[in-house]
C-alpha cells in the first residue's frame, strides 16, 4: 500500500479540444503514475493512466545520447544556418512553449505552421472570408435548444463534448437534454448517432450542396428539387430542418473535419458559418468548429496575437506573411522548400501525405516529443520532454478560446518544451545577431532579461 | 535590345524576385540588373547570384531556365513585356496594373492575383487561384486579362470584380466563386460548384457541368458579345469550333443565396 | 543604459506641475524622475525639442479575445502594413488591429507609454493578460466587463446592494482588472435570449432581472465610488450610434449625480435626430453638461477617415452595422458575462453619417471647457487606429489645416454642426493634458502623466516642428522607466512594461456565494477561473481607497 | 483472380486510436488500430472477404495493405471504407492542398482488392 498518494483537484485533461478541467487525479508519487482520473472519459483515462516516465535519453543526436546542452547547441546551429527552416506542430504543448516557438521562427526568419493547417485550418480560412457567429461552450449549456452536429463524431473524438452541449441543465434549459433537439448530420451512422433526435445521412462529399440549399431555403429562395437526389436528403427533411433552425431560441451548429478535410474544404466550413450568420436574421444562432488536439486553439491564439495570422506564417522577409497553400507545412515539405524542420509535439512522419514525409526524411529535423514517434525516430536532434498538464504547468485554450491553467500531477525528469525552446531561442538569437554583425549583439543580454524576445 | 536573363544556378529554396520587372529595369545595364536584390529563402542575394544577365533594360525582359521555384515575377509591373521561357513559380504578375507577361511553360498557383490591368498569357497550365483574391479579401482582380492555354485548378477568378480570364483546358472546383463581376471562359470542362456565391459576372463553359441547387435555368440563346469574344480568342490560337461561335447557350442565373445577378452560360451543341 | 540621465535644454510641457514650455533639466535615476543628479551624470542635449511625459491612452482595444478574433479575421489588412523586426524588437503586422508586438512598438513610436484596454470579459481576462505580456514597452491594464454580468444582475434584482459591492470587488481581484466597464448595460440578455433584440431606453426593465440600465449604472457608480477604485465606472452608454441618443447620454450622466463616472467615446453618444432617421449634432448640449459637472470625465472616440475595425461588447450595434454591406461579421457570446461583435469598417469623407461623426468629435474637443475631463481617443480601432492620433492633434492645433479638411467632407453633414464656426486652437500644453496628464489623473496614476520628482521616467521628446502631425508622429527620443527605447527615431532597446491593476478589499465570503452559481452556469471550474497571481510577472497595484 | 473495386475511403479518428495513442505510436496497439479498415458487410461478401482478411488499397498516390473488419450496412453505407488515421492512410494521401494547406484526407477514391494469403 503506497502511502505517498497525492490528489490533484480541478486538473485539466489536455488530450482533446474539450480541455475538461474538472479532473480529480489520484497520483502515486513514488511510482510517478496517475492511478485514477475521476471524471475523465475513455480518452482522458488513457491519457492520464498511460503517462509514466519512460527510460529514454533526454536528448539524442542521430540516435546517440547527448547532453541537453549539446543538443540545444546543435539544434540552434541547424536552425540559424537554414535558409528555409520550418517550425511545425505546437498543438500539444502549452501557450508558454508556443510563444517561444514563434519567437524562434521570427528570429531565424523561418516559416511557422501548426497542426491547425491539417485540422480546422480550412475553417480558419472560412472565418477570414465570412466571419463567425460563435460562443463559449457555457452559452450552449445555458441556452441552446437546437444543437446540430455536422461532419463530426464527438462520441469518439471528443467523448465529453455532450456534457457541454447536449446533456447539461442550463439557465434556460432546466431539463437538460429534454429541452433540446439534437440533430446529427453525417455520411455514416457513427457511434455519436444515438444521442441524436434527428439523424440525417448525407451522401459523401455533398455537404456543400446541402448547406447551400439550406442557406437558400432560409432566405426564402428557390432550390432545385434535384437537391434530394444530389444529397440523398429528402426535401421534407430539409424543410423541417430549416423551420427548426429559424424557430429555435438559440441554435448552434458544431462541425467537424468531415467538412474541412473533404473536397470543398474551406468552402464547406464557410457555407456552414454563413448559414449560422444568415439565421441571425430570425433568431440567435451560433457555430463552432469542434477543434482537435488539446491546445490547438491556444496555438491559433498565440500565433495570431504574435504575428497577426493564425497559421501558415512565413518570416523570410523579416516580417510575418500569411499564405496557406504556400507556407503551410504539407506544402513547404511536398514542394521540397524546407531545408530544416523544428517539430514540436506532433508526428507528421506518420500522418502526412507521402510526398511530404519523403522530403522530411531528407532534411535535418529537430523534434520535441513526450513519446517516441516516427518523427522523433527520423530526427537529427531529438528531445524527450515533459508532458504538459501532467508534468508541467502552463496555459491551454479550450476549443471555444477559453484559457485554462494547468495543474500538474508529478514532476518529470525531462525538461519542458518551454525550457528547451527558450534555450534554443536564446542561442539562435546570439547566432543570428553575430552573423548580422549587429550592434545588437550587446543588446541581446538586455533584451533577454526583459523577457520580450 | 532587350534584357536577357538565364538561370545559371538553381535555387536551393524558393527565390522571390518581385523587383525583376520590365518597367523597373528600364535604363539598367546588365551590371545594374545583376545587382538587383532578390530573396533566396531568408537571405537577401542578388540577381547575379542566380542569373547571367545580358543586354539593357528597354522595357522588354526575357528569362529562361527552370523558374518553377521563382516567385513573384512581374509582381506589381505597370508596363513593358516580360517573357519567361520555361516554367514559373507562384504569384506571377501579382497586383500588376499594366504591361504583358508571356510564359512558354506552366505557372504555379496565384497567377495575377488582385491585378488591376495588363495581360498575362500562359501557354501551358496554371494551378490554383488564378486571378483571385488573397485570403481574407473579398476582391480579386479588378481588371486586366489572363489567358491560359492549358488547365487551371480551383478557385479561378475568386472574388473577381472585373476583367477576363480564359482557360483553354479544364478548370477545377469553384470556378468564379464569390465573383462580383467580370468574365471567365473555360473551353474545357469545369469542376464542381462553379459560380458559388457569385453576385454578378459571367462564367462561360463549352461543356455541361453540375449546377449548384441555387442556380436556375432561364433560356437558351445566342449571345452576340460571346461571338465577338470567341472570334477574338480564335485569333489567339485558342481551340474554338465554329459551332461554338454560332451555337446556342443555356443561360443559368445565380447564385440565389446572393444577388442572383450572375450568369453561367453552357454551350449546348 | 546608465541608471542616471540628465536631459537638458528641452522645452518642458508638464501641465500637472504647471510647467508650460519652460527650459529646465529633467533628472532620471533608476527609472524615476528625481530632483537632482550629480554634475557628472550623463547628459542628453535636447535643444530644439519639446518634452512631455509619456502618453497615456485611457481607452483603447489592444488585447484579449475580441481583439485576437479581429486580428485573425483580417489577413488582408495586415498584409498591406507589415511591421519588420529589428535587432532589438520582434516583428509583427499592422493594420487597424496590429499584432501585440507591433501594438506596443507603434504606441511607443508615437510617444505613448501607458495604454488601457477598455473591455475584457472576466472569462477572457487570462487571455488578455497573456497578450499584454507580449505587448512591449508600454505599461498596461484593462477594464473588466461587468454591466451584463448575470450573477450581478440577479443581486440587483434581489436588492442585495452589500453583496453586490463585494462581488464587484471579488471580480476585480479575481481578474486583476483596473476598474469596471459597462457596455450597453442590460442589452446582452435581449440580444442572446430574445432573438437578437436590444434595450432602447435607459429605464426599460428586463423581464428576466427586472432591472433597468439606469439601475445597473447607478449601482456601479455608487459601489465603485464607495470602493474608491482608481478609476470610476467606465461606461459605454446604451443606444450607441443611434440618432437621438444624446438624451440617453444625458440621462446616464444625470444618474451619476455628483459621483465620479467616465463616459467612453462620447462622440458616438452625442447624436440628435429621430431614431431610424439621419442624425444631427448634439455636441454642444453634451459638452455643456460635462463642462458644468466636474464629476464627469470622458474620452472623445474621434472618428478618423479610412479603415477601422468595429470591435465591441455591444453586439447588437455590430450586427446593425453589418447590415449595411453584409460583409464578414463576428458575433461572440461569453457565458453569463458578455456579448461581442466585430466587423471591418471604413469611414468615408463623402458619407453623411461618417462626416457628421468626424465633425461631432471635433466639436466636442473644441467646446470642451476643461481639457482635464475631455480626453483624446479614437476608441481604437473603432473610430480609427491610434496611429491617426498625430493627425487628430494637428486638427486640434491648426485651424487652417482643419478648415481645409472640413472642406473635403460631406457638406450636408457639416451644415448640421457648428464646426466651421469654432476657431479654437489647442496649445501644446492642452495637448499634453488631453493625451497624458488628464488620462493619468482620471486613472489616479500618480506616477504617470507628469515629470515631477517621483514620477516614472516615461518621457517623450519631440522635435519642435511647425507641422504638428509630423511632430507627434515621430518623437526623437522615447524613454520608458528610465530606459532609452527610441533614440534618433530608432529602437535601441526593448522594454517589458508592467500590468497595472487594483485590488479593492472585500468580504471573502462572497466567493462561496458565487461558487454555486458558477458551478451551475459556467463551463469551467470555479478554481480555474480568473487570473492567478503567478500570471502577473511585472505588475503594480494601484491602490483603491479602501484597500 | 482477386476482384478489384473502386470505393471511397474515409479516414477519421476513433476513441480506440485515441486511447492507444497514449501508449505510444510505435506500440502494437496503435499500429493495429491504424491498420484496420472497416467495410460494409455486403461489400465484403461480394468481394469474398472474411473478417481479418488483408486487402490492398491503392490510388494514383500509392498503396497500402490493411486488414478488414465488417460493419453492418446501416452503420456504414456500401462503397464506403473507414480507417483510423495513420501511416497506411498517408500512403494514399495526395499533397495538393489547393491553396489551403489541407490535403484531401477524407473521401479518397481507392481501389480495393483482396491480398491472397
Amino acid at each position: 500500500m503506497a502511502d505517498n498518494i497525492r490528489t490533484v483537484k480541478h486538473a485539466t485533461c489536455t488530450f482533446c479540444g474539450c480541455v475538461c478541467d474538472d479532473m480529480e487525479l489520484t497520483v502515486d508519487m513514488d511510482k510517478k503514475v496517475i492511478t485514477k482520473a475521476k471524471n475523465a472519459c475513455v480518452l482522458g483515462r488513457a491519457w492520464f493512466a498511460e503517462h509514466h516516465i519512460e527510460d529514454r535519453p533526454a536528448a539524442m543526436i542521430d540516435g546517440k545520447e547527448v547532453t541537453v546542452e549539446e543538443a540545444i547547441e546543435e539544434a540552434a546551429q541547424v536552425l540559424a544556418g537554414a535558409k528555409f527552416p520550418i517550425t511545425y506542430g505546437l498543438s500539444d504543448t502549452t501557450c508558454e512553449a508556443q510563444r517561444q516557438a514563434v519567437a524562434i521562427t521570427d528570429i531565424i526568419r523561418g516559416t511557422l505552421d501548426t497542426t491547425t493547417s491539417v485540422c480546422h485550418g480550412p475553417s480558419g480560412l472560412a472565418f477570414q472570408g465570412v466571419g463567425e457567429s460563435t460562443m463559449s461552450l457555457g452559452e450552449v449549456k445555458n441556452r441552446a435548444d437546437l444543437v446540430i452536429y455536422w461532419g463530426g463524431n464527438p462520441a469518439e473524438s471528443h467523448p465529453r463534448h455532450f456534457r457541454y452541449a447536449v446533456t447539461p441543465k442550463g439557465m434556460f434549459i432546466p431539463n437538460g437534454k429534454k429541452d433540446r433537439t439534437v440533430v446529427m448530420i453525417d455520411v455514416r451512422k457513427t457511434p455519436s448517432a444515438p444521442v441524436a433526435d434527428i439523424l440525417i445521412q448525407i451522401k459523401p462529399g455533398k455537404d456543400f450542396e446541402l448547406l447551400w440549399a439550406l442557406r437558400a431555403k432560409v432566405k426564402g429562395k428557390k432550390v432545385d428539387p434535384k437537391i434530394e437526389e444530389i444529397t440523398g436528403v429528402p426535401l421534407s427533411t430539409i424543410n423541417d430542418l430549416v423551420e427548426r433552425m429559424k424557430n429555435c431560441r438559440y441554435g448552434v451548429l458544431f462541425f467537424g473535419m468531415g467538412l474541412t478535410m473533404t473536397r470543398g474544404r474551406h468552402f464547406n466550413s464557410g457555407a456552414l458559418l454563413a448559414l449560422a450568420t444568415d439565421l441571425n436574421e430570425f433568431t440567435h444562432f451560433v457555430a463552432k468548429p469542434v477543434r482537435g488536439h488539446g491546445n490547438v486553439t491556444g496555438a491559433d491564439n498565440v500565433v495570431s496575437w504574435q504575428t497577426g495570422y493564425p497559421f501558415g506564417v512565413n518570416f523570410s522577409r523579416g516580417f510575418p506573411r500569411f499564405n496557406p497553400g504556400e507556407f503551410t507545412t504539407v506544402d513547404t515539405l511536398s514542394h521540397g522548400d524546407a531545408d530544416a524542420a523544428l517539430i514540436i509535439a506532433s508526428d507528421p512522419a506518420s500522418n502526412f501525405p507521402k510526398a511530404a514525409i519523403e522530403h522530411l526524411k531528407t532534411i535535418p529535423v529537430i523534434s520535441l516529443d513526450t513519446k517516441q514517434t516516427l518523427t522523433s525516430k527520423i530526427a537529427h536532434v531529438a528531445f524527450a520532454t515533459a508532458t504538459y498538464g501532467i508534468n508541467t504547468t502552463g496555459t491551454v485554450y479550450r476549443m471555444d478560446d477559453v484559457p485554462i491553467p494547468l495543474r500538474p500531477a508529478f514532476d518529470s525528469p525531462y525538461p519542458s518544451d518551454e525550457e528547451i525552446l527558450t534555450a534554443i531561442r536564446k542561442r539562435v538569437h546570439e547566432l543570428i545577431l553575430s552573423r548580422r554583425g549587429a550592434r545588437g549583439a550587446t543588446g541581446e543580454a538586455k533584451v533577454a532579461s526583459k523577457q520580450v524576445l | 535590345m532587350s534584357l536577357e536573363l538565364s538561370m545559371h544556378t538553381p535555387p536551393e529554396v524558393p527565390l522571390e524576385a518581385e523587383l525583376l520587372t520590365p518597367d523597373r529595369t528600364v535604363g539598367m545595364d546588365s551590371n545594374a540588373v545583376s545587382g538587383i536584390a532578390i530573396q533566396h529563402g531568408n537571405r537577401q542575394v542578388t540577381v547575379g547570384d542566380f542569373f547571367t544577365v545580358k543586354g539593357k533594360g528597354e522595357g522588354e525582359l526575357h528569362l529562361e531556365g527552370d523558374l518553377s521555384r521563382v516567385k513573384h515575377l512581374g509582381s506589381g509591373m505597370s508596363s513593358g513585356s516580360l517573357y519567361i521561357h520555361g516554367d514559373v513559380g507562384e504569384h506571377l504578375g501579382a497586383g500588376m496594373s499594366g504591361g504583358k507577361i508571356v510564359i512558354d511553360g506552366n505557372a504555379g498557383s496565384w497567377v495575377g492575383p488582385e491585378m488591376s490591368g495588363g495581360r498575362i498569357i500562359i501557354k501551358g497550365d496554371a494551378k490554383h487561384l488564378v486571378g483571385s483574391a488573397y485570403r481574407g479579401s473579398a476582391v480579386g482582380i479588378t481588371g486586366g486579362e489572363i489567358y491560359i492555354h492549358g488547365n487551371v485548378k480551383n478557385e479561378t477568378g475568386h472574388g473577381m470584380r472585373n476583367g477576363l480570364i480564359v482557360a483553354g483546358g479544364n478548370s477545377g472546383d469553384f470556378t468564379g466563386v464569390n465573383m462580383l463581376a467580370g468574365t471567365i471562359i473555360v473551353l474545357g470542362e469545369m469542376g464542381i460548384r462553379s459560380g458559388a456565391g457569385m453576385k454578378r459576372g459571367t462564367i462561360i463553359s463549352m461543356h455541361p457541368t453540375e449546377m449548384l441547387p441555387t442556380f436556375s435555368y432561364n433560356c437558351d440563346f445566342n449571345p452576340i458579345f460571346l461571338r465577338l469574344m470567341l472570334r477574338a480568342l480564335q485569333s489567339q490560337n485558342f481551340n474554338i469550333e465554329d459551332k461554338q461561335i454560332t451555337g446556342k447557350y443555356q443561360r443559368w442565373s445565380g447564385d440565389s443565396v446572393e444577388m442572383n445577378r450572375g450568369e453561367i452560360l453552357i454551350f449546348r451543341e | 543604459m546608465a541608471a542616471m540621465l540628465r536631459i537638458v535644454n528641452g522645452s518642458i510641457h508638464d501641465p500637472a506641475n504647471d510647467i508650460d514650455g519652460e527650459v529646465r533639466d529633467i533628472c532620471i535615476k533608476d527609472g524615476k524622475i528625481v530632483d537632482s543628479l550629480p554634475e557628472n551624470a550623463p547628459r542628453l542635449d535636447a535643444g530644439g525639442t519639446v518634452i512631455m511625459p509619456g502618453g497615456v491612452d485611457i481607452h483603447s482595444h489592444i488585447a484579449g479575445p475580441k481583439v485576437n478574433l479581429a486580428r485573425k479575421l483580417q489577413p488582408e489588412d495586415h498584409r498591406r502594413d507589415p511591421h519588420p523586426g529589428t535587432d532589438y524588437t520582434r516583428s509583427g503586422s499592422g493594420g487597424t488591429v496590429p499584432s501585440t508586438f507591433a501594438t506596443g512598438y507603434r504606441y511607443a513610436t508615437l510617444g505613448y507609454t501607458t495604454v488601457m484596454e477598455a473591455a475584457v470579459t472576466p472569462l477572457g481576462a487570462l487571455h488578455t493578460v497573456e497578450e499584454l505580456h507580449d505587448t512591449p514597452v508600454i505599461d498596461k491594464g484593462f477594464y473588466v466587463l461587468l454591466g451584463n454580468n448575470i450573477y450581478l444582475q440577479n443581486l440587483l434584482k434581489e436588492g442585495k446592494q452589500e453583496e453586490f459591492r463585494h462581488a464587484v470587488a471579488w471580480w476585480i481581484n479575481r481578474t486583476k482588472a483596473f476598474t469596471t466597464k459597462l457596455v450597453n448595460p442590460g442589452g446582452d440578455e435581449p440580444w442572446k435570449g430574445k432573438r437578437n433584440s436590444n434595450v432602447t431606453d435607459i429605464d426599460e426593465k428586463s423581464d428576466l432581472f427586472n432591472v433597468s440600465p439606469r439601475q445597473i449604472i447607478e449601482a456601479f457608480v455608487k459601489t465603485v465610488n464607495e470602493m474608491g477604485l482608481p478609476h470610476p465606472p467606465h461606461v459605454h452608454c446604451n443606444n450607441l450610434g443611434h440618432s437621438g441618443n444624446y438624451k440617453t447620454t444625458l440621462e446616464t450622466m444625470k444618474t451619476a449625480g455628483d459621483l465620479r463616472i467616465h463616459l467612453a467615446h462620447i462622440q458616438f453618444h452625442s447624436y440628435g435626430g429621430e431614431p431610424g432617421k439621419n442624425p444631427d449634432s448634439k455636441a454642444a448640449e453634451i459638452a455643456e453638461y460635462i463642462n458644468n459637472h466636474p464629476n464627469i470625465s470622458c474620452d472623445v472616440g474621434q472618428v478618423m477617415f479610412g479603415k477601422s475595425t468595429i470591435m465591441t461588447a455591444d453586439a447588437p450595434l455590430a450586427y446593425l452595422l453589418r447590415g449595411f454591406n453584409k460583409g464578414k461579421w463576428v458575433n461572440a457570446d461569453t457565458e453569463c458575462e458578455s456579448g461581442c461583435g466585430i466587423l471591418p469598417f471604413s469611414y468615408q469623407e463623402h458619407i453623411f453619417t461618417h462626416a457628421l461623426q468626424w465633425a461631432i468629435g471635433l466639436e466636442l474637443f473644441l467646446l470642451s471647457g476643461d481639457p482635464w475631463r475631455i480626453m483624446l481617443s479614437t476608441d481604437h480601432p473603432n473610430g480609427g487606429s491610434f496611429m491617426s492620433y498625430p493627425k487628430l492633434i494637428r486638427l486640434l492645433m491648426d485651424k487652417t489645416f482643419r478648415k481645409e479638411e472640413i472642406g473635403k467632407v460631406n457638406q450636408k453633414a457639416i451644415a448640421k454642426t457648428n464646426l466651421p464656426a469654432l476657431d479654437r486652437e489647442y496649445t501644446l500644453n492642452e495637448i499634453a493634458i488631453i493625451t497624458r496628464a488628464a488620462p493619468a489623473r482620471a486613472l489616479s496614476l500618480k506616477n504617470k502623466g507628469h515629470l515631477g520628482p517621483g514620477a516614472d521616467a516615461d518621457i517623450t521628446i519631440y522635435d519642435d516642428q511647425e507641422d504638428k502631425e509630423m511632430m507627434f508622429n515621430a518623437p526623437r527620443y522615447v524613454i520608458k522607466s528610465g530606459e532609452m527605447i527610441i533614440q534618433d527615431h530608432e529602437f535601441t532597446n526593448d522594454y517589458y512594461g508592467r500590468i497595472l491593476h487594483t485590488a479593492p478589499a472585500f468580504d471573502e465570503a462572497i466567493a462561496e456565494n458565487i461558487r454555486p452559481f458558477f458551478e451551475d452556469y459556467y463551463s469551467i471550474e470555479f478554481d480555474n477561473y480568473g487570473v492567478a497571481d503567478n500570471y502577473l510577472h511585472e505588475h503594480e497595484i494601484i491602490p483603491a481607497k479602501n484597500s | 483472380m482477386a476482384k478489384s473495386e473502386s470505393m471511397i475511403l474515409i479516414p477519421g479518428r476513433t476513441s480506440k486510436q485515441g486511447t492507444s495513442l497514449n501508449k505510444g505510436k510505435l506500440k502494437d496497439e496503435y499500429i493495429e488500430v491504424s491498420t484496420t479498415v472497416e467495410m460494409n458487410l455486403d461489400d465484403m461478401t461480394r468481394l469474398k472477404l472474411q473478417e481479418g482478411d488483408q486487402v490492398r488499397l491503392s490510388n494514383e498516390i500509392g498503396s497500402t495493405v490493411v486488414r478488414c473488419k465488417g460493419r453492418k450496412p446501416e452503420d456504414l453505407p456500401a462503397g464506403i471504407l473507414f480507417i483510423a488515421y495513420g501511416p497506411p492512410s498517408s500512403q494514399l494521401m495526395g499533397s495538393d492542398t489547393a491553396g489551403s494547406g489541407m490535403p484531401l484526407s477524407k473521401h479518397m477514391r481507392v481501389s480495393v482488392e483482396k491480398v491472397s494469403a
